[in-house]
């Protein structure tokens, strides 16, 4: 395990302290209890977005804080969820008394110790809303199991929903959104390698020269099957069937084409298989009317990619575009 | 006689020692099967029990409990920080401030935990989750409570010992809840590192009784 | 090697029509010969901007082009300077009579293909300038030699210069600019990692476990030296400290500290790097004014990092400030 | 007997055969003291030479390495496409139209190429480059057009194994022009790809003239 850390228990400490010298003038960061939260927040009358999660899927969540997207991100330890040490006071500083809308991926961890938060925040009197994102289409859902994870979609969730609020929507609209957005957005991952967690030392799996892993997670966890190296247009097309069948996409539709790096694979691969999702999506009639290609959603250093689609309405389609300030994602602003 | 507030600090105590010790034991048991960060979850949350418990003595077995429930509730995270904090704090609840436990209220403790894990977790027998220690544990020390003259080793020892076998059972199950679940059938054929764990802690609840 | 390619050879043209599907609101991008011109150009008026380079450093050019940066960028095979044939038509096709400023990373090839170009368009009749980027002190300056490599100080010399030819500079105002911040920048990289040339199959070195490669440049080319693996504070250390000593950096000043990504490390570990030379810089009274985090110019997949920094004036702030809206580096606008 | 455009179209040729059948090891040789693509770059310029030429078939020996020249600048990029551009430009001027090549045009031809590299890259001898290999194959060329009897394949001959041996000189050499130069002293021990390739031509003349 080689890396640019120094002791692998304070990556996130002092991960999160450079972010915060890097970008004082979009947040503020806390150290213990960690969380960041906009610069400018509370933001009178407005609702409040707070996400969180384990670290180690930079920029995600703290590179979205910021005017038009989240107003705190709350990061826990590498692939870990954060603890409602953390949660609670992340949500208490955004709150303007309009209440706080908590976007979580679903995961156990993070919807336990986010659910505990809420709770606490309720009884110091704040209204609260949450939106649970699980589009990995990876998984098999089931009323008996965990249920889906939430991957890509998480970025564009946090976008429109906190576009959303910036616009002034009151708590239950934002939540609505967010809600929308997750319900037509469906993503699938591959790993060409999989990654170390420095804690850990090691890493979470190992893949032959010759094989990759489908149906991955963004937490260094193994996929749903293993199968030989393929070339990318191949992979594209195993990656997208699922994503689209799901969505139940159709001629005519608007989407969101979304392709995600997920930390060590070049920015020039990530457009080939762009390029392949975009002809396939146009064959079948589909207009990609917006698009996003990028290291957005990770898994520390691994090599892979995932592909996310959202079906787009108007008013996601007018939230995507409203401006956006953040250290990861800016536009209009 | 029963179990009080020094088998308590050294139940802890121990159950910290095991969390270092099998760290990277723990840590191996979540690679496959989930995200390889058990054992540093654990052993975080018991260093920082442990700080806790010498910064803030506790009075009572129960007070004890309690204060290892928001310790691990908040330097934790993860699935198992809840889940553990909630098994905590139900016991605490369940010893109330009594001084001394007897056979009855150890069992009514370890259930609350059990029960307590349940609810927050949804995960039922067979989901290949640390419910699969406890619960075996639970209904152990229901019958050995019941077998046994009271004696509270005796109790300790069944739990102790159906949660290991119940560790052990979780290896052909098939995961659906937790992050083992997203492997589907691939996560038979794996422990549950978190059935570990359990086993674990209700093992230093032995020793410390010793 | 695996890659998320489909044939070797095409890996340049199908990443570079993704790139153009997926940013045809801004680039419009020509497959034979190769080149990606800014969408509204040429801007009448206005000096042309043209960069270009080898493949692989993504988003390097290509990322760069739109208001405010480049007009046009010429993508070579994978680290391959691009050919005259390529590097004219995008000359022609940006000028509005202004004349067209080359940006050339220093290196044989680079230079060489550039220069036949500027020739062929000068005898086309369009006024040309170059600016040439050396800002690599990991490579000995001299006379005899080939000298420092092109770096990260090549998107800084891309912004500060695109920026003043938005604002109507004229040709040789705008190459000066340009001039004046190569002069004040300087880089220096690591590699934790080698990279893997499509066509060319195997890594371009191996690199043991505990081992890490000081002063590499961007083509996947070995460094100036080898040694044990450090931490990431001990290692951002050694970059620093030859940046720092080459510019004469003293307390007073105010500069741009640019920690750039080779494509394969995590962001939380670019941050690592960036507090600990933030504060390295802090303690000697130097000011960060401004700040530039993630990846940049690449290498491929490599693992590692560069840290670039740049000496800044009231008027290379202001230009660095100047609104922007390119594929990778947008704000402003 | 001079050489004439069937030697050129051959020469042409077999060089592209040169460049396919050590496009790995040309590569191979650029890795440690250069990005690896030596052999791509030269493999793909030839077979769009070879394209070339029998789309637009020439009708003197200085048009095929016209052709050549326009061909290899537009199709190689990197350091060899302008460098092999120019030599071949140059060697193409001092053949002029003319149909058949005498042994003093030759070592006209071979010196202008020589000249052009320089012009365009100023490496000098011992700055571990192509030049290392073009010097030496102009001496050997110039001195046997002198001995022999006008004989063109003597000179081929000659200039061919200069270069092959100017090559091997590089090895001990510390690069000062080009990619190897910012390895300083490490690239001693190393062979310089393009001494290689200039080798690889100059013995494929050779070989279309036998
Ligand atoms: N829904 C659940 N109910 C009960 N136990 C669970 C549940 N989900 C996960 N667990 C337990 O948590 C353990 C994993 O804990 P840990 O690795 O610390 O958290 P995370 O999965 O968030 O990384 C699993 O081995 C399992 O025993
Ligand atoms: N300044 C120069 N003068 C003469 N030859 C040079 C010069 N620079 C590089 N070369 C030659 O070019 C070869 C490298 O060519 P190639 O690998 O195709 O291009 P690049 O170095 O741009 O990748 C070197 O081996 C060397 O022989
Ligand atoms: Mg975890
Ligand atoms: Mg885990
Ligand atoms: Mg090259
Ligand atoms: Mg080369």
């Amino acid at each position: 395990m080689k890396k640019l850390i120094n002791d692998p228990r304070a990556v996130v400490d002092e991960s999160v302290e450079g972010f915060g010298l890097a970008h004082a003038d979009l947040v503020t960061v806390f150290a213990d209890p960690k969380y960041i939260v906009r610069r400018d927040a509370p933001v009178a009358g407005k609702v409040g977005l707070v996400s969180g999660g384990g670290s180690g899927h930079e920029p995600l969540h703290g590179g979205y804080v910021g005017k038009g997207m989240l107003d705190a991100a709350v990061p826990g330890a590498v692939f870990t969820s954060p603890t409602p040490d953390q949660i609670l006071p992340a949500t208490l500083a955004v709150n303007s008394g309009a209440g706080v809308v908590h976007i979580v991926k679903n995961y156990t961890g993070d919807v336990l110790n986010f659910e505990t938060a809420a709770e606490l925040a309720q009884a110091e009197g704040v209204e609260m809303r949450s939106v649970l994102v699980n589009d990995d289409v990876a998984v098999q859902d089931s009323l008996y199991t965990a249920g889906r994870r939430g991957v890509g979609g998480t970025v564009l969730v946090e976008k429109i929903a906190g576009a959303a609020a910036e616009r002034g929507d009151s708590l239950d609209a934002v939540a609505a959104i967010g809600d929308r957005v997750n319900q037509s957005v469906r993503s699938m991952g591959v790993a060409l390698t999989a990654c170390t967690v420095p804690h850990a030392g090691a890493p979470s799996f190992v893949l032959e020269e010759n094989e990759i892993e489908i149906g991955i997670g963004i937490h260094g966890e193994p996929g749903r099957h293993r199968i030989p190296m393929e070339n990318a247009d191949g992979i594209t097309d195993r990656l997208l069937e699922p994503v689209v069948s799901d969505l139940g996409l159709a001629a005519g539709d608007n989407v969101l084409l979304f392709v995600n790096g997920m930390g060590g694979t070049p920015q020039s691969e990530l457009y080939i298989i762009y390029r392949r999702a975009a002809q396939q999506l146009a064959e079948r009639g589909v207009t990609v009317a917006r698009s996003l290609v990028g290291n957005y959603i990770t898994s520390l250093e691994m090599q892979g990619c995932s592909i996310t689609v959202l079906r787009l309405d108007d008013e996601m389609t007018a939230l995507w575009d409203a401006p956006v300030h953040t250290p990861a994602l800016r536009w209009g602003a | 006689m029963g179990l009080d507030l020094n088998w308590a600090l050294q139940w802890l105590a121990l159950s910290a020692r095991a969390m270092a010790d099998h760290r990277e034991e723990l840590i191996e048991l979540d690679r496959p099967i989930g995200d390889s960060d058990h054992g540093e979850n654990m052993d975080r949350g018991f260093k920082a029990v442990t700080a806790k418990l010498a910064e803030t003595p506790p009075e009572t077995p129960g007070a004890a409990l309690k204060l290892t429930a928001m310790t691990l509730r908040s330097k934790v995270g993860g699935a198992a920080g809840p889940l553990y904090g909630t098994a905590f704090l139900r016991a605490a609840t369940a010893l109330g401030d009594h001084a001394e436990i007897d056979a009855a209220t150890l069992v009514a403790a370890l259930q609350a935990a059990r029960d307590g894990i349940v609810a927050r977790g949804k995960a039922g027998p067979g989901d290949k989750t640390m419910v699969d220690a406890w619960t075996p544990a639970v209904d152990a020390a229901t019958a050995a409570a019941a077998a046994s003259d009271g004696d509270v080793r005796k109790v300790l020892d069944a739990a102790a010992e159906a949660a290991e076998a119940g560790a052990v059972s979780t290896d052909p199950m098939e995961a659906r809840k937790g992050r083992a679940s997203y492997l589907g059938e691939r996560s038979i054929g794996h422990r549950d590192p978190g059935a570990v764990s359990t086993a674990l802690i209700l093992r230093a609840a032995v020793g410390a009784a010793a």
